[in-house]
C-alpha cells in the first residue's frame, strides 16, 4: 500500500531524514515513534506530498509521489491524514467541514457528500454536534471530527501525526478509541504517536526513527516490546524515558 | 495634439471654468458648488458669448495647482487672481489684462507699521504657491531687509496668522487684502500699509498655443472695455456690498487700470514695473 | 471670543454636505478596490514566483514610503500630462487613493494569510485541494475573517486620509468645512467643527467595529 | 518628456544659473533650499517621534495596569481621542485655535506646535501598539513576575516591557516611517519641509517633475535610512533563541 | 504551612471555586488533580495572591493572604512557584534568570545571588548551560531552570500548576526526577499535575477537585490509589479516563 525507498530529505544543509526505507501493507497498522525533532512529522507527510524530499522513491497504492507527472491533490485525496492540532477549518460547521472537499475535490453531491459525512460523524460518536462550529467543542472532540472528515473522503490509507499529544489527558482516551476501533476494522494506518498502550493493543509493527531521520528499528510490536535485550541502545534509553513515570 | 480649446468645448458641450474658492472680490465661493466674484463673472460673459451653447463646469484651484491644470487641459479658462508674469507665460497664455493689483502690506492698525523698512526682524506672511513669496525674497535681498517669512496655506490661512498675532504683517495683492480686511470680524483693526512692492497685472488664464481661443477671449473683452461694461461689473465688485455678508470692499480703480481700460494690453508684470 | 452661531445648519449643509458625500464615496470605492487589489498583491508577493514577488514588493514597499500627499500631487498633476488627458480632481483622488491604499490592504492581508497556521494549509492540501481551492475555501475566507478588524480600521484611517486631499482641491469634507470658516471669517470654529465632526464619525465606527470583534471572537 | 535637473542650480531669485549649485552668502539655489527643507522634514519628523515614543510608551503601559480602571479609562481616552480627528485637523487645532484659546501657546514657537501635534497624533497609535505588546505576553509571564515577589513597577520594567519592546520593533518601524511621511501635513501650517517646497517651487520654476522627482527620492532615502536603524536596532535586541509565537509561521 | 479555608471564587457570576478547603503542613507534598477547567489552577494560584478570591481565608506560614494589607510581594517572595509553561524571562540569560529576582527583590548582593543560584542550577543538572538563554534549551531543560529560579529564592513552600503537561514525553521524567529529589528532602510542596506515577511515588496526598472549583477527594495516597471503592463515582470516571490507555 505504501513503500517509503531510501528517502532523504534536507532543509538546506541540515538532513532530517536520512535514507528512509518503510514497507506498509494493506491492513497493517505501523507505530513510528522517536524523540522530538526526530523526523517522525516529516516521514509521514512526505507520504503524501505535503512536504518535498530530495532522494528517493514513495509509491502509495502503486502511484509514484516523487513523480513531478503525478496529479499530488489526486493523491492526496485518496489519502486520509489527522494532524496534532485538529486543522478543523474554524470558519465552517462540523457539517460543513465534513463536505467540502467531498464536493470540491471528488466532486459529489451535496446530499451523497452529508449522507457519507455524518455516517461517519456517527460513527465518532458525534452527530449530535452537527451544527456547532469547532471552536465550540473540546479538544477531543475536534479530533474526532478530523477523523471522521478524513474518513468520509474514503481514503484508502490513514496517516496520523501525534493525534493526541495536544490533548487534555481525560480526552486521550476517547480519541484512541475510535483509533482502536479503525485499526480493528482492518484499515491501513500510518500512526505517530508516544501512546505505547495503544502500540501495544493493535499495531503490527513499530518503526523508533532516530534524530537525524534515521529508521533505527523497524519490527513488529511482539518483538519490540517483548525483547528489550534486542533493541539498539537508543531505542532502550527513549522507551526507558517515556515510559519511567 | 490640436491645442484647439473652442472645438473641444464645442465637442465636449461643456467648459471648465477654473476658479478660486476664497480670493473675494475676485473669485470665491458661497458655497453649494455655487462660485462668483468679479472674474467670475467676467468670464461667464465670456464664455457666453464665445459659446453659447456650452454648458459651464466650475473647479476650483489653488494658487499651487492652477496652472499645471491649465496646462494638462482639466481647465479651459482660469478665472481667479492669476498674475501675468514672463516666467508664466512659458506656460500659458493670458488674456488682456482685466485687473492691477499692487503688492501691498496689511498690518493691524495699531501696529504703528508704516512703511516696509520698519518690517525689519519682524514676521512677515504670505501665502504659498503665490509671486508674493519670491517678491518677498527678492525685496529682502535687494534692500538688506531682514525678516521671517511664514507661508499660509492659503489667503484665509495667511489673514488668520496676521489676526492671531503670529505674524506682524501680510503681504499680498491689496485687493485680496481688501477683501479680507472687509469681511473680517473687525475690519477697523487692520490697515493696509508702505509703499507698492510690485504692480501686478491680473488677468484670466488659458493653454499656450492657441490663438483662436486667445483672439475669442481678448475681443470679447475689447468689447466690453468699449462698451462700459467692464467698469459696471468693476463697481459692481469693487464699489458696491457684495455677499455672503453684504459689505463693500471699497476700491476703486487705480490710475493703471484706468490706462488699460484706454489702452487694453497683455503685457506681463515685468513691464509694469520695468521702470522701477 | 468663538462663535459658532454663524455656523447655521443652512450653512454646513450647503458648504459641507457635498464634501462629506465624496469624502464617504471616496472612503468606500478606495476601500473596495484597495482591498482587492491588494489581496491580488498578497498573493503575487505570497507566489514564491519571482517575477509576480519583484514587482509587487516594489510597488507596496515604493508607495508605503512616500507620503499619500506627495503621491496625490504626483497623479493629479503628472499623470495627466504623461498621459495626455485631463483627469478631474475627483477621479484623480480615486485613483490615488486606490493605487496607494492597495498598497496598505496588501499588507494587511498578506500577514492574513500568514496569521494562518500551517497547519491549515497542510489540511486543505491534505484533503486533496488545489492550491487555489486551498486559497479560496480555507486560507482567504480565515484571512479575511482574522482581519477584518484592522480592515476596518484602516478604513477608519482611510476616512481621516481624505481630508489631505484638499491639495488637490478636492472638495472633500474638511475642505467644505474650511471653505465655510474661511468665507464667513470664522476659521478657527470651523477647524474646531470639523475635529467634532470627525471625531464623532470616526469613534463611532471604531467603537462598531470593536463590538464586531467581540462578535467575531466568540464564533471562533 | 525631457528632464532638465539644472533648475536646481537656477538661483532661487533671479533665476539665473549658479555655479557649483550651491549658493553663496545671500544667494541661495533651489538645491540649497531642498536640503533646507529636507532639514526641516528630519526635525519635524525626529523630534515627533521622540514625543510620540514618551507619551506613547507612557499611555500604553497605564492602559495595561491590573486593578486600575481609571487609569486605564483615562489611557483609553487618549487614544481614542488622538485617533480618530485627522490629523490635518489636529495640527490646524495646534496651530490656530489652541493659541486662542490657551494664550501661552500664543508665543510658542510653531515647529514646537507641529511637532505636538504629530507627536501626540502618533502617540495614540504607539500606545496602542505597546499595549497590544504588553498583552500579547503569555498571562503567565506576569504571573511569573508577580511569584518571584516583584512589586508591579517592577515586573513591568524587568520583565514585561523589555519583551513589549523588542515584540513590538516591527510595528514601531513603520510608525517611525510613518513620521516621517506624516510630517508632510506640516507644511499646511507654513513648516517649509519638503512637500512645501515641492509645491512653491513647483509653482516658481514649473519644473514640477524634477522637483518632484527629487522630494520623492528624499522621502525614499528618509524613509529607507528610519528603515535601517531600526533594523540594526532590533538585531541589538535580538534575544538568542527567542521565536516569537505567530501561531504557526508563514510559507 | 498553608491553610485555606472555605475559599470560593467568581468570575463574574461563573463560580470556579467552591468553599475549597485545605490544610498543607510543613514536609507535606499534596498533588491536586481534576478535569480540565476544573480550578486546579485557579486554586494555586490564590494560594500566593495571583488570583483574587472573594470568599474565604488562606494562610501562608501565618500570613494572612485575604488581608488587603499584606505585602504580597514580600510573601510571593517567600513561595515559589513553577508554571505549565516555564515563564523563563526570554530576554535575559538563564543566569540572570535566576539572580534577577533574588538581587531586586530580596536585595542581595549579585555575587551572592549568583553563587545561590549557580547552586540551584548546578543541584538540577544544568551548570553546562548557565550562560544560555531560554530559548537555547529544551522544553525540560526550561522547566529545570524554573525549579531552580524558584529554588534560589528560598521559599518556604513551592507550588507546581502542571509542570510537565506541555513537555514532550521523553522529557517529562528529567523534571519529575528533580521533584521527586525535592520532596524525598522535605520541601512542601502543592503540585496540580497528572502525572499518577509522581502521585504514587512521592505525594502524601492527594486532592481530587471537580468542574465548579469543589474538592471532592482529600486524602492520603494510600487510601486514594487503593481503595477505589471507597471514592466518588465522578473520581473514578477520571481515573479510568487517564489511566486506561
Ligand atoms: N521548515 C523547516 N525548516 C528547517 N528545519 C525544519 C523545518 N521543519 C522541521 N525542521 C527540522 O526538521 C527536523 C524534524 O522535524 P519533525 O517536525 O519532522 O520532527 P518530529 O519527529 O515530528 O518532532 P516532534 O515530536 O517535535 O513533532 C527537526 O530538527 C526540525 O527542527
Ligand atoms: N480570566 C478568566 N475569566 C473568566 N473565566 C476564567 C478566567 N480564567 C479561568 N476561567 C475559568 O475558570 C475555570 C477554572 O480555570 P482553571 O484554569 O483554574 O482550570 P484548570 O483546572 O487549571 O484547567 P486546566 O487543566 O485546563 O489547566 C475554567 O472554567 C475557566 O474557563
Ligand atoms: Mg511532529
Ligand atoms: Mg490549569
Amino acid at each position: 500500500m505504501i513503500e517509503i525507498k531510501n528517502v532523504s530529505k534536507w532543509y538546506g544543509t541540515h538532513q532530517v531524514l536520512t535514507d528512509c526505507s518503510v514497507t506498509i501493507d494493506k491492513g497493517d497498522v505501523v507505530v513510528v515513534c522517536g524523540p522530538s525533532g526526530s523526523g517522525k512529522s516529516t516521514l509521514i507527510k512526505t507520504v503524501n506530498a505535503l512536504e518535498p524530499f530530495q532522494k528517493g522513491e514513495i509509491y502509495v497504492d502503486g502511484v509514484p509521489v516523487h513523480d513531478p507527472k503525478t496529479d499530488l491533490p489526486k493523491l492526496r485525496s485518496r489519502v486520509g491524514m489527522v494532524f496534532q492540532h485538529f486543522e478543523l477549518f474554524p470558519h465552517l460547521s462540523v457539517t460543513e467541514n465534513l463536505t467540502i472537499a467531498q464536493v470540491k475535490v471528488l466532486g459529489r453531491s451535496l446530499d451523497e457528500a452529508r449522507t457519507r459525512g455524518l455516517k461517519m460523524l456517527d460513527r465518532v460518536g458525534l452527530m449530535a454536534h452537527k451544527d456547532k462550529f469547532p471552536g465550540q467543542l473540546s479538544g477531543g472532540q475536534q479530533q474526532r471530527v478530523a477523523i471522521a472528515r478524513a474518513l468520509s473522503m474514503d481514503p484508502v490509507v490513514m496517516l496520523f501525526d501525534e493525534p493526541t499529544s495536544a490533548l487534555d489527558p481525560e480526552m486521550v482516551g476517547e480519541v484512541l478509541d475510535v483509533m482502536v476501533g479503525l485499526a480493528k476494522e482492518g484499515m491501513t494506518m500510518m500512526v505517530v504517536t508516544h501512546e505505547m498502550g495503544f502500540a501495544r493493543k493493535v499495531a503490527s509493527r513499530v518503526i523508533f526513527i532516530d534524530v537525524g531521520g534515521r529508521i533505527l528499528e523497524d519490527c513488529s510490536k511482539d518483538e519490540f516490546f517483548s525483547h528489550p535485550e534486542n533493541r539498539q541502545p537508543r531505542t532502550k534509553d527513549f522507551l526507558n524515558k517515556i515510559l519511567s513515570h | 495634439q490640436a491645442n484647439d480649446t473652442l472645438a473641444k468645448i464645442k465637442s465636449s458641450g461643456k467648459a471648465v471654468m477654473g476658479v478660486r474658492e476664497s480670493s473675494a472680490p475676485l473669485a470665491y465661493t458661497l458655497g453649494d458648488g455655487k462660485y462668483t466674484g468679479y472674474h467670475v463673472e467676467l468670464c461667464e460673459k465670456i464664455l457666453h458669448a464665445v459659446a453659447p451653447q456650452a454648458k459651464i463646469e466650475y473647479t476650483p484651484v489653488t494658487s499651487a495647482n492652477r496652472i499645471p491644470l491649465v496646462q494638462n487641459g482639466t481647465v479651459d479658462l482660469e478665472c481667479g487672481s492669476t498674475t501675468n508674469n514672463l516666467a508664466r507665460q512659458k506656460d500659458v497664455a493670458f488674456g488682456l489684462t482685466t485687473y492691477v493689483t499692487e503688492v501691498r502690506t496689511a498690518v493691524k492698525a495699531n501696529s504703528g507699521i508704516k512703511s516696509v523698512a520698519q518690517l525689519a526682524g519682524k514676521t512677515v506672511a504670505t501665502t504659498t504657491g503665490t509671486t508674493s513669496v519670491a517678491l518677498l525674497r527678492k525685496h529682502e535681498r535687494a534692500t538688506g531687509l531682514e525678516f521671517k517669512e511664514v507661508y499660509g496655506k492659503d489667503h484665509a490661512d495667511s489673514f488668520l496668522l496676521l489676526e492671531s498675532g503670529r505674524a506682524d504683517a501680510f503681504v499680498m495683492d491689496d485687493n485680496i487684502l481688501a477683501g479680507l480686511i472687509a469681511s473680517s470680524k473687525n475690519p477697523k483693526d487692520y490697515a493696509i500699509v508702505g509703499e507698492t512692492l510690485n504692480v501686478e497685472p491680473i488677468a484670466v488664464m488659458m493653454r499656450k498655443d492657441d490663438p483662436a481661443f486667445k483672439k475669442a477671449v481678448d475681443d470679447q473683452i475689447r468689447t466690453m472695455i468699449k462698451s462700459g461694461d467692464l467698469e459696471k461689473l468693476y463697481n459692481k465688485w469693487f464699489m458696491s456690498p457684495i455677499p455672503p455678508k453684504n459689505t463693500s470692499v471699497n476700491l476703486p480703480m487705480g490710475s493703471v487700470l484706468k490706462s488699460l481700460m484706454v489702452n487694453p494690453n497683455d503685457k506681463p508684470a515685468e513691464d509694469f514695473n520695468a521702470k522701477k | 471670543m468663538l462663535e459658532f452661531n454663524v455656523f447655521t445648519w443652512d450653512v454646513l449643509r450647503s458648504f459641507v454636505l457635498h464634501g462629506f458625500y465624496f469624502s464617504v464615496t471616496l472612503t468606500i470605492v478606495s476601500t473596495l478596490g484597495g482591498i482587492v487589489f491588494g489581496t491580488v498583491l498578497a498573493l503575487m508577493r505570497l507566489s514564491g514566483n519571482k517575477l509576480l514577488d519583484v514587482p509587487a514588493t516594489i510597488y507596496v514597499n515604493g508607495m508605503r514610503s512616500i507620503p499619500l500627499l506627495m503621491v496625490l500631487l504626483w497623479f493629479f498633476l503628472l499623470v495627466p500630462i504623461l498621459i495626455g488627458r485631463p483627469i478631474g480632481a475627483e477621479v484623480s483622488a480615486v485613483i490615488t487613493f486606490v493605487a496607494f491604499e492597495a498598497a496598505y490592504f496588501s499588507e494587511i492581508m498578506r500577514a492574513g494569510i500568514q496569521s494562518i497556521a500551517r497547519g491549515q494549509v497542510f489540511a486543505g492540501m491534505a484533503l486533496g485541494m488545489t492550491y487555489g481551492q486551498n486559497m479560496h475555501l480555507v486560507i482567504l475566507p480565515q484571512a479575511f475573517r482574522n482581519m477584518l478588524p484592522i480592515l476596518l480600521t484602516q478604513t477608519i484611517i482611510l476616512f481621516q486620509d481624505t481630508s489631505l486631499v484638499y491639495i488637490i482641491t478636492a472638495n472633500d469634507m474638511l475642505h467644505g468645512f474650511t471653505t465655510a470658516g474661511a468665507n464667513l471669517s470664522h476659521p478657527r470654529e470651523a477647524y474646531i467643527l470639523a475635529a467634532v465632526v470627525y471625531f464623532v464619525i470616526c469613534y463611532s465606527l471604531s467603537w462598531l467595529v470593536k463590538r464586531l470583534q467581540a462578535r467575531i471572537a466568540i464564533i471562533r | 518628456m525631457s528632464l532638465d535637473w539644472q533648475v536646481f542650480c537656477l538661483d532661487t531669485i533671479d533665476k539665473e544659473a549658479v555655479k557649483g549649485c550651491f549658493g553663496s552668502g545671500r544667494t541661495q539655489t533651489y538645491l540649497d533650499w531642498l536640503l533646507q527643507a529636507w532639514g526641516q522634514t528630519v526635525i519635524v519628523a525626529c523630534a515627533s517621534l521622540v514625543v510620540a515614543l514618551v507619551v506613547g510608551s507612557l499611555v500604553g503601559t497605564l492602559r495595561t495596569l491590573p486593578d486600575s480602571p481609571i487609569v486605564t479609562r483615562l489611557g483609553n481616552a487618549w487614544v481614542e481621542l488622538f485617533r480618530n480627528i485627522p490629523l490635518l485637523v489636529q495640527i490646524f487645532l495646534w496651530y490656530h485655535v489652541l493659541p486662542v484659546l490657551i494664550p501661552v501657546f500664543a508665543s510658542t514657537n510653531k515647529l514646537v506646535l507641529v511637532v505636538m501635534g504629530l507627536g501626540l497624533f502618533t502617540s495614540a497609535r504607539i500606545a496602542e501598539q505597546v499595549r497590544a505588546g504588553i498583552q500579547s505576553l503569555p498571562r503567565g509571564q506576569r504571573y511569573a513576575g508577580m511569584a518571584m515577589g516583584f512589586t508591579t513597577p517592577q515586573y513591568y520594567r524587568y520583565v514585561l516591557l523589555p519583551m513589549a519592546f523588542r515584540i513590538i520593533i516591527p510595528p514601531l518601524t513603520s510608525e517611525a516611517m510613518n513620521i516621517f511621511k506624516n510630517s508632510s501635513v506640516a507644511f499646511a501650517v507654513s513648516v517649509t519641509e519638503l512637500t512645501f517646497f515641492a509645491q512653491q517651487a513647483g509653482e516658481e520654476t514649473s519644473r514640477g517633475v524634477e522637483i518632484y522627482l527629487a522630494v520623492t527620492a528624499l522621502y525614499v532615502i528618509s524613509a529607507f535610512a528610519i528603515n535601517r536603524i531600526m533594523a540594526v536596532i532590533e538585531k541589538r535586541a535580538r534575544v538568542p533563541g527567542f521565536v516569537a509565537n505567530t501561531g504557526g509561521g508563514g510559507h
